[in-house]
């Protein structure tokens, strides 16, 4: 991607501790516009904590958060990171078990539905048309992920893989302008992560969604990433494309360490 | 009969102008709920794609390749063809790049209009060879966006196109339309046939809207009917029925929105008028026993119970004789308990009439439909004569015959029992294929290729393909197909494949279902790892040996057949698949092939000594790897009586 | 001055009596995650039962039968109602104890009568005055007995192997599971022993009110205590037991008669919902973190 | 069995979304109408129609309250019935000593317990589980202090409020088939307008709050508006069933009718009924209002003279037993029960 | 399979549960009442007052039991149903709802159900005996017609109260200057009598402070210890209600507050409340407007014909007790009702006017009560169209450890209540917009 243009989010020096652990030590790293990048390291790197740091989930201690060039408060409800136009899945299922497939990505449109409490309950007329033109908007995405035969499903009935692709919807459902994909093919088998993979780079191709993902399959982070940040022990070890990241010793080290141990 | 239909473009323009937006033409599922359009939409869509097609130039005379599931876009795409003076050319969407090709080549189309990315990246294949291939449009354009070849267009883009192109040429649509007569090439559909190549069977206007017509005037087949689009556009009972009779009558044809969920679309559409292969009836037979299998104890005694009641009644109804009051109510009783809903719940229930048509079916299941109360009727009809040659009368319904010849149509039989016909849907002759036109058609007479004669109620009755009714060393009749149907009425047999011809008895190869069965040894905890596994079981043997019993119990009444009861079989160690040659993209056996293929398990079947044989298997991923492994498949000895 | 410490220390002593009941409520969260409702009802049983037997046998023997009573008890429920809901939700065991709690009530009633008894098991009640500060021997006793059920169960879960084995299943069922410990029989120890505090429950709040249906309402004084405490923190009960009686009883005297007086029923849910508001999961309570 | 769902197609997805969108269910809604507003008043005697109809409604009423709270956001509580009586107290007030019209009362009793229910709501921003459960008892506590302690709102010594004749209009309501006609309307209404609130985006809302909320709030759904939301309609729902029973049944406002065992009932009826269903509510309500009656009632066909308290007792112990049975075979309640059978009816003959 | 066996069991329960409760209700509509009295006893035999309800009940019934087996009054036998509330007002609407029909009088034996039961006995003219408890002000009979809080009601009860302790002081000029507490459960119940006793504070000077125990009234400690240590009340007025009865007198012992200055209002002042409080209750006063004990001839006879034939309808051991003797005197009203309706409009099955009729006829006197075998056991009564009172006496017994001694009987002082009652029940009409019926253009 083009490095000249301004990060779409940009993460300056966080640091976040949980009872004396440093999780996060002065990392910061960039998205840019129109790419898929990428966090791995090692379990415990603290990625999952910087998708939630970003997310408003946890405030940092230090650092500075910029969205679209403009820098916001560290401390943030998730639902205003989400109003910003950042959407998220979960590294462990994070569905809403009692609604159908449907339901739940109707939920990721949440941003973006206004009427209010009375014309809900009233429903005939301005809310019906809301809710009509949103059910559109969320049945494009299930054509989108190939999920028809499940619309009407109960989500936590759905096996592990469809699950995570409801998620995905879900997420696609808010047209955040960046979607953050915890561990989007954790658990799967070469079927389903190349579904996903597929589902990952069309949304970033043909959706020009730009998507920070957390991934621990090497293989697939290499195909399909434009960028690699590298996290170990809440500290930023390498970034690059893949191919630098492939030669990046750091990373060999970090990966062989944790490998053995 | 519309006064002005000459062709279907015609006849479309007058549904246009008598429906308007008032009437949905075709319905397809889409997005979660059903997309209509009407008749306008249909003339409106048809009109936008066939200016684009002009606007590329297409010409009169030229043929355009459809492949894909049942979508409206091809449904459009193929009247748009026929509005410039075109000739569409269905294709099967499972067919393989190998039949793909010899079809666009022979059939030198110029154009091709695909369903989506699937069918888009076949033709990209084929096109390298096929230069003549100029356009592939593609509906779906999902996956499309690396896809930079020129000549690769959205259908949108080419309705753009139309759109822009209606507006420089203001007259040239209606015009390309008047110029189209009855006698004109309407489509070319190619069957696959079950030996050499595929024909391209060339049928007018006339012959598919006489068809059309002569379908209609029997049934009373109104405008309101709902029907489902679902079987091969490449198939002519599709196209006549969902494409031609819908146009004539003005009915709904419905595509569902994918094939997984056919069933239930199905079911939400309600069809009033079906038409399908036995395969697709003893599909859902076996599914309802399957699922009826696992009902709880008294669901299912009553269920067999209730459906031993209607056999009964229908029996009866069959042979017109009057049922006893007690079984009249049970019936009635079944119908609320039974019939109703389970017709419900296959989406049979508002049915007036379906047809089985394209084989002959298995007594059992045709009967097994009717007696639900449902009006399931024989067609025996062809291709070559726009599936239009003899089909059943209301309550004038026999299971073993395929009713009596269909208005205009002329039936005859000649000397050595083949069954030829001349019907108003007669085709003109096999594309670019002059030697077989000329094997086939006799003086106005196509020669049907299969053997049957004229019962004495002047119902047809068909036997078997013609070349393959033959004896047993001691002169019994042998029919395979006749044998083979009535071992398929098994849930757990899908495909069957009987020898005997010059042979001192009558054995079978006999494929399982891999569903039935697979369902059936799991609630026995019987492990298995794939379907050759699951076929070398001998439990398996045993449930199978069953179905091969009751059919010789059952050949045993017949005079005729007795002497060609099955004595020995062997499950087969894989499915019959058309990737591999051994049937057709229709489900037919291609009995020569197979034969020389298995020719050691046939010399086995008659080996007395042998009750097992090893085997190399070699068959076909379907990516087009080969694999070969070893396998014992063992002999067993039926009973006969 | 006097005065307020006299109500400090009855609010104290009232206190001790409402940790004895919001103990077994934790016990048994802590334990098996269901919030028993019927933690209550559980010390009606045994107030009836025990002074049921006391009609026809001595002391000794009565308790001993009442404890026996609240074993079965204890083994009943969770044999017959908790096993088949193992791996509910914690909504639907804390339903389950609701009606576990309709049913003791019926069936103590039923088997006992439903008229108040009065129940004397010969603790005296002598009153007496330290400077100038009023106290009885009654109450005195009772945060004796209190105190050392308290030492009791801290000992029986530190240093008994059966003790040792309910804390391994009440901080991870599965783990438990998995290195053998049988998680109902686990469960149902804990509601024997959760009886037991029961019983004394009982045995004290019944000498002062009679054994009767009301008895069971002693469950409502204890659930400030137990969530300002933590529901799952037995050391909670017991602070929290003491600062909520301390405290209700100097706010009635004290803040009563200024707003009209009657407060000591909310003024407990006052105090843990401050607490609350800071402190979510109370006092000691185990903090629950939900990832993403 | 009796589902024929076969033609049955939908084109729009206004009808796709429909609340029932299979014609048998609108027959028997259609059904269940026509029995509720011509069939029971024409036939039920004034026995059936005021002291078993009425109660019944009212309590479906509240319970459907609480099952927006509790079933649909999963935010329990226990202190309900306090809501109820701030509905029943404020609309006696407004209509007996201020004179606003009746309809407008009832609302406005609704719309005091919302304020009330949003309030008390505030701690669910922080607290959790069984901590807010037992939190909303501070409701249940608090407001009996203050209806009871605040003269002005009783009144009198007598710490009642009686109703007052009720006119609408100028028309009076006093036959129990008016007053039954009367709570009808309300309720049909409110669960007109409740339905159309779970099946849209805030009872989507409600459910991924209830099923996780921290992924709902990251998603972009806020909790503080949500919960507060949920909090306030539950309790406006209260307010209203609260100010009906009073005004058709009770008669009279006294606390000691919303009484915490009251709370207790109601989340019994949404437990047994059905969490997070519509339907739920009424199930339990009827359940909950029927069984004591039936119990009662079997005992003395069985035995000539049962002594009442033993009637009592079984009726404690039939209710607990039911409520744990209920709990072992069909955790969420007769709502999914309903279902299952419903559902078992549409596939019917087939078993799946 | 379990489950679904569990499922087939349930679906035969509530099968069977339909057809028996259709099968009920009509069988409850078919059941007409016989050539008997009827009444509907609204009782509550379980939850925290079961043993006020219980005995009542109780007693009601086994004085209806001898009656039909002497024949009946003048003939006419009773018939009776139990209907369980719980004390519970839903319920209670409930049983009245159903067995309303057939009976034309009802105890509603709850202040909730009273207040619902008194627009509806109005209206469907069902007489509503309100024996005290219920709104005092129903006491008059012109804008209650259909009420009745015979013999007595809380205030009256309550003026008495004062003129007790006067008397036990020495004097009413001895009230002066006298701290009194009231002590009362915190419901309205509870809070009915603060304003009448802050009344005759300021009447007699002496100083009344209210100490509200919140409900159940468990814990009392710390208004005991402002009591006692801050307040230093000299007389204590016990104005609870079941649980929260027991508890002031423990409180009392354990602070050294003599039992002897605790005054209990009527339902404080039962066996059940006192026993659990052991020998602390020694000395304990309450109110009450019937006598204790089974020393009397009516309760010898139940006790000889009823309980002798095992008919009785509670343990004996409770026979003669208060609450149980309160039964006893429900149905002796009642019965006296019955008798005086008898000699206007003949002997019959009453209707709801009738009984009313007889009900504000009452003239209970001496020599009736002699008659009926209850001498020393209540004073005379005699209701007027204006007076549905008619109690001349409130009752005043002592626990001396074992038993209820009666210790006095005391008028109220009726002008200063009855002021009160005329004031509280015109407001009443006001707000309901009843015109108070006449009661000197009444026969």
């Amino acid at each position: 991607m083009n490095q000249e243009t301004e990060p779409l989010l940009r993460v300056e020096e966080i640091s976040i501790t949980f009872g004396g652990l440093k999780a996060l030590n002065g990392v910061s790293l960039e998205v840019y516009p129109g790419e898929v990048m990428a966090i791995i390291g090692p379990n415990g790197a603290g990625k999952t904590t910087m998708l939630n740091v970003i997310n408003g989930v946890y405030t940092p201690d230090e650092g500075r958060i910029f969205f679209e060039g403009r820098e916001r408060p560290l401390k943030m409800k998730p639902h205003h990171v989400a109003a910003m136009g950042i959407s998220r899945t979960f590294q462990n299922l994070a569905l809403f078990r009692g609604m159908t497939t449907l339901g739940n990505i109707l939920v990721g449109r949440s941003q973006k539905m206004h009427s209010n409490f009375f014309s809900q309950g009233i429903y005939w007329g301005l809310s019906e048309k809301e809710e009509v033109e949103h059910r559109e908007a969320v049945e494009w995405i299930i054509d989108f992920l190939e999920i028809e035969n499940i619309r009407k499903q109960p989500a936590g009935m759905l096996p592990y893989g469809l699950q995570k692709r409801v998620e995905l919807g879900r997420a696609l459902a808010a047209e955040p302008k960046l979607l953050l994909l915890d561990e989007p093919m954790a658990g799967m088998n070469l079927e389903e992560k190349e579904d996903i993979a597929r589902f990952v780079l069309d949304a970033n191709e043909e959706l020009n969604y730009t998507i920070a993902l957390i991934e621990h399959d090497m293989g697939v982070v290499m195909d399909i990433c434009d960028r690699i940040v590298v996290l170990d022990f809440g500290n930023k070890i390498a970034e690059g494309t893949p191919e630098e990241i492939k030669k990046n010793p750091k990373v060999i080290q970090a990966y062989l360490g944790t490998a053995g141990g | 009969m519309i006064e002005t239909a000459k062709t279907f473009p015609h006849i479309l323009l007058y549904n246009a102008q008598k429906y308007g937006h008032d009437k949905v033409a075709i319905r397809e599922k889409d997005y979660g709920i059903w997309q209509s359009y009407s008749w306008q939409d249909y003339l409106d869509q048809a009109k936008d794609f066939a200016l684009g097609l002009a606007s590329l130039g297409f010409k009169r005379g030229d043929k355009m390749a459809i492949i894909g599931d049942n979508r409206p876009q091809l449904y459009w795409g193929m009247a748009a063809a026929q509005c410039m003076g075109g000739v569409p050319v269905p294709l099967y969407q499972d067919a393989i790049e190998k039949e793909l090709h010899y079809i666009l080549d022979h059939s030198e189309a110029r154009f091709a209009l695909a369903e989506d990315q699937e069918q888009s990246d076949k033709l990209l294949g084929l096109r390298k060879e096929i230069p003549r291939l100029e356009y592939i449009f593609y509906d779906d354009p999902k996956g499309m966006r690396n896809y930079t070849e020129p000549f690769l267009l959205a259908y949108d883009h080419v309705q753009e196109l139309g759109r822009k192109f209606g507006e420089e040429n203001p007259e040239f649509f209606m015009d390309e339309i008047n110029k189209g007569q009855p006698d004109d090439l309407a489509i070319i559909c190619y069957t696959s046939g079950t030996t050499g190549n595929p024909k391209g069977v060339m049928l007018l206007y006339r012959a598919i809207i006489d068809a059309a017509q002569g379908f209609i005037d029997w049934d009373g087949v109104t405008e309101n009917e709902e029907v489902m689009a679902y079987l091969p556009m490449a198939w002519i009972g599709d196209h006549v029925f969902s494409y031609g009779e819908a146009m004539v009558a003005g009915f709904t044809p419905n595509c569902p929105e994918d094939t997984s969920t056919v069933v239930h679309d199905m079911r939400e559409i309600g069809p009033t008028y079906i038409f399908c292969p036995p395969r697709i009836w003893e599909n859902m037979l076996t599914q309802v026993m399957i699922k009826m299998e696992d009902a709880a104890w008294v669901k299912r005694k009553m269920f067999h119970f209730f459906l031993d009641v209607a056999n009964r009644v229908e029996k009866l109804r069959m042979a017109h004789e009057s049922i006893p009051i007690g079984l009249r109510f049970l019936y009635q009783l079944g119908r609320s308990l039974v019939y109703a809903p389970l017709l419900d719940n296959l989406g049979m229930k508002k049915v007036r009439a379906a047809y089985t048509a394209g084989e002959a079916i298995g007594p059992e299941i045709f009967e097994f439909f009717r007696s639900l109360g449902m009006n399931l009727k024989q067609l025996y009809g062809m291709t070559e004569s726009a599936a239009l040659i003899s089909l059943q009368k209301d309550g004038d319904i026999d299971s073993e015959t395929v009713g009596t010849p269909a208005p205009g149509v002329d039936i005859k039989i000649t000397e050595m029992g083949e069954v030829t016909y001349k019907s108003p849907g007669n085709f003109v002759g096999y594309y670019k294929n002059p030697e077989a036109t000329e094997e086939t058609l006799e003086d106005g007479y196509v020669l049907s290729g299969d053997a049957g004669y004229m019962t004495e109620k002047g119902h047809l009755k068909i036997i078997d393909r013609a070349k393959d009714v033959s004896r047993l060393t001691d002169g019994t009749l042998f029919a395979p197909k006749y044998i083979e149907n009535k071992l398929k009425f098994s849930p757990y047999i899908k495909e069957a494949v009987a020898h005997g011809k010059d042979m001192d008895y009558v054995s079978a190869f006999i494929d399982i279902d891999y569903g039935a069965v697979g369902n059936w040894a799991e609630r026995r905890h019987i492990p298995y790892t794939s379907y050759t596994d699951l076929a070398r079981k001998p439990e398996v043997y045993d449930l199978i040996y069953d179905g091969v019993i009751r059919v010789n119990k059952s050949l045993s009444q017949d005079e005729k057949l007795r002497g060609a009861q099955v004595k020995r079989f062997l499950l087969l160690h894989k499915e019959l698949d058309p990737d591999d040659g051994e049937i057709t993209r229709t489900r037919k056996v291609r009995r020569a092939f197979v034969a020389e293929k298995y020719g050691a398990l046939i010399d086995a079947l008659y080996t007395e000594a042998k009750d097992s044989i090893d085997v190399d298997a070699t068959f076909t991923y379907e990516d087009g790897r080969t694999t070969t492994m070893k396998a014992s498949l063992g002999i067993r000895n039926a009973e006969t009586f | 001055m006097t005065f307020f410490f006299e109500v400090l220390i009855s609010g104290l002593l009232v206190g001790v009596m409402y940790s004895l009941v919001a103990m077994g409520f934790a016990l048994i969260y802590k334990a098996s995650g269901v919030f028993n409702f019927a933690q209550g009802d559980m010390s009606l049983l045994a107030g009836l039962a025990l002074v049921g037997f006391l009609t026809v046998m001595p002391l000794w023997l009565a308790l001993l039968c009442t404890f026996a009573v609240m074993t079965i008890l204890a083994y009943g429920t969770v044999f017959i109602i908790f096993r088949p809901l193992v791996a509910r939700p914690p909504l639907i065991l804390f339903m389950a104890a609701i009606g576990l709690s309709f049913l003791i009530q019926g069936i103590g009633q039923a088997i006992w009568g439903t008229d108040a008894k009065g129940l004397n098991i010969g603790i005296p009640e002598i009153s007496f005055e330290i400077s100038g500060i009023y106290l009885n021997t009654f109450d005195l006793t009772f945060g004796g007995v209190a105190t050392a059920l308290v030492a009791g169960l801290v000992w029986f879960f530190q240093k008994t192997r059966t003790g040792r084995a309910l804390r391994a299943v009440a901080d991870d069922h599965e783990a438990a599971l998995s290195v053998g410990i049988p998680l109902l029989r686990a469960w149902a120890v804990t509601w024997v022993i959760a009886g037991i505090v029961a019983t004394v429950a009982g045995v004290a709040w019944g000498s002062r009110l009679g054994v009767q249906f009301s008895l069971s309402l002693i469950a409502l004084k204890a659930l400030p205590v137990l969530i300002l405490g933590g529901i799952d923190s037995i050391l909670g009960a017991i602070l929290a037991g003491l600062l909520i009686g301390a405290s209700e009883n100097l706010a009635e005297v004290f803040i009563g008669p200024y707003v009209g007086g009657g407060i000591q029923t909310f003024f407990p849910y006052l105090v843990a919902l401050i607490v609350l508001w800071f402190k979510p999961y109370g006092m000691f309570g185990k903090e629950i973190i939900e990832r993403v | 069995m009796f589902y024929r769902e076969c033609g049955v197609l939908k084109e729009t997805y206004a009808k796709d979304m429909a609340i029932f969108p299979i014609p048998l269910d609108r027959w028997g809604l259609g059904v269940m109408l026509v029995l509720a507003f011509v069939v029971i008043p024409f036939t039920a005697s004034d026995y059936w129609l005021s002291s078993i109809m009425l109660p019944f409604y009212c309590f479906s009423l509240a319970a459907l309250g609480l099952n927006f709270l509790t079933g649909y956001a999963g935010q329990v509580s226990i202190g309900h019935a306090a809501f109820m009586a701030v509905g029943a107290y404020s609309s006696l007030i407004l209509y007996g000593r201020y004179g606003v019209p009746l309809p407008l009362s009832i609302f406005g009793g609704g719309i005091f317990a919302s304020a009330a229910g949003t309030i008390f709501g505030i701690p669910s921003l922080r607290i959790k589980g069984f901590y807010l459960a037992v939190s909303t008892l501070a409701a249940q506590f608090i407001i009996e202090w203050v209806l009871t302690h605040w003269q002005w709102v009783s009144g009198g010594v007598f710490g009642t409020i009686d109703a007052p004749d009720m006119y609408i209009f100028g028309w009076i309501i006093d036959t129990p088939v008016k007053k039954y006609y009367l709570v009808l309307c309300v309720l049909t209404l409110l669960t007109v307008f409740g339905k159309n609130l779970v099946r849209g985006q805030l009872g989507r809302n409600w459910t991924a709050i209830r099923d996780m909320d921290v992924a709902a709030e990251i998603i972009g759904v806020s909790l503080f508006r949500n919960k507060l939301i949920a909090f306030a309609v539950s309790s406006f729902y209260a307010g209203v069933a609260g100010s009906l029973i009073t005004f058709t049944y009770y008669l009279a406002a006294n606390i000691e009718e919303f009484n915490l065992f009251l709370s207790f009932h109601l989340l019994g009826m949404i437990i047994i009924g059905g969490m997070g269903t519509v339907l739920g509510s009424f199930f339990g309500a009827g359940f909950m209002t029927l069984l004591p009656i039936f119990i009662n009632q079997t005992l003395l066909t069985i035995m000539e003279r049962v002594p009442s308290d033993i009637r009592a007792n079984s009726e404690a112990i039939v209710f607990g037993g039911l409520i744990v049975f209920f709990l072992i075979v069909e955790p969420y309640g007769m709502a999914r029960l309903w279902q299952t059978i419903k559902e078992k009816m549409r596939l019917w003959p087939f078993p799946y | 399979m379990g489950r679904k066996l569990i499922f087939g069991f349930f679906a035969i329960v509530l099968a069977v549960s339909f057809v028996f409760i259709s099968g009920q209700a009509m069988a409850a509509e078919k059941k007409k009442a016989g050539p008997t009295q009827f009444f509907g006893i609204l009782i509550y035999r379980t939850g925290p007052f079961a043993a006020g309800g219980s005995g009542i009940g109780s007693g009601w019934e086994d004085f209806m039991e001898l009656r039909n087996m002497q024949g009946g009054v003048n003939g006419i036998k009773y018939s009776w149903e139990e209907c369980e509330t719980a004390y519970n007002t839903a319920r209670g609407v409930e049983c009245y709802e159903r067995l309303k029909d057939k009976m034309v009088l009802v105890h509603p034996l709850s202040t909730g159900i009273t207040y619902a039961l008194i627009p509806r006995g109005t209206k469907e003219h069902k007489v509503v005996v309100s024996s005290g408890y219920g709104r005092a002000d129903a006491s008059d009979g012109c804008v209650f017609p259909w009420v009745f809080t015979t013999p007595t009601n809380y205030w009256s009860q309550n003026s008495a109260k004062i003129k007790f302790i006067g008397k036990q002081m020495g004097g009413m000029d001895k009230l002066k200057g006298l701290k009194i507490a009231n002590l009362y459960i915190d419901i309205p119940y509870g809070q009915e009598t603060k304003p009448m006793l802050d009344a005759l504070g300021k009447k007699f000077g002496f100083t009344v402070r209210h100490f509200p125990v919140p409900w159940p009234g468990i814990d009392q400690k710390a208004q005991w210890l402002d009591i006692v240590r801050r307040y230093k009340a000299d007389w204590v007025i016990n104005r609870n209600w079941g649980v929260s009865c027991t508890v002031p007198l423990k409180e009392a012992a354990r602070l050294g507050f003599p039992g002897n200055r605790i005054l209990g209002v009527w339902w404080c002042g039962s066996e059940e409340d006192v026993l659990p409080a052991g020998p602390a209750a020694k000395g304990y006063y309450t109110a009450n407007w019937h006598g204790v004990g089974r020393n009397f001839p009516l309760i010898q006879e139940i006790i000889d014909k009823v309980y002798g034939k095992m008919k009785g309808h509670i343990s004996f051991t409770r026979v003669g007790t208060v609450y149980w003797n309160r039964g006893v005197y429900t149905a002796v009203i009642n019965e006296e009702a019955m008798r005086t309706a008898h000699k206007k409009f003949g002997v019959k099955v009453l209707t709801g006017d009738e009984m009313r009729w007889g009900m504000e006829n009452l003239n209970i006197t001496a020599e009736r009560i002699k008659e009926i075998g209850l001498e020393g056991f209540m004073a005379p009564i005699k209701t007027s169209c204006e007076n549905h009172e008619g109690g001349k006496t409130v009752l005043f017994q002592q626990w001396d450890g074992n038993k209820w001694v009666k210790v006095d009987e005391i008028a109220p002082m009726t002008d200063f209540v009855w002021k009160r009652i005329k004031a509280s029940a015109a407001k009443y009409a006001k707000e309901k917009g009843i015109t108070p019926r006449d009661c000197s253009k009444v026969d």
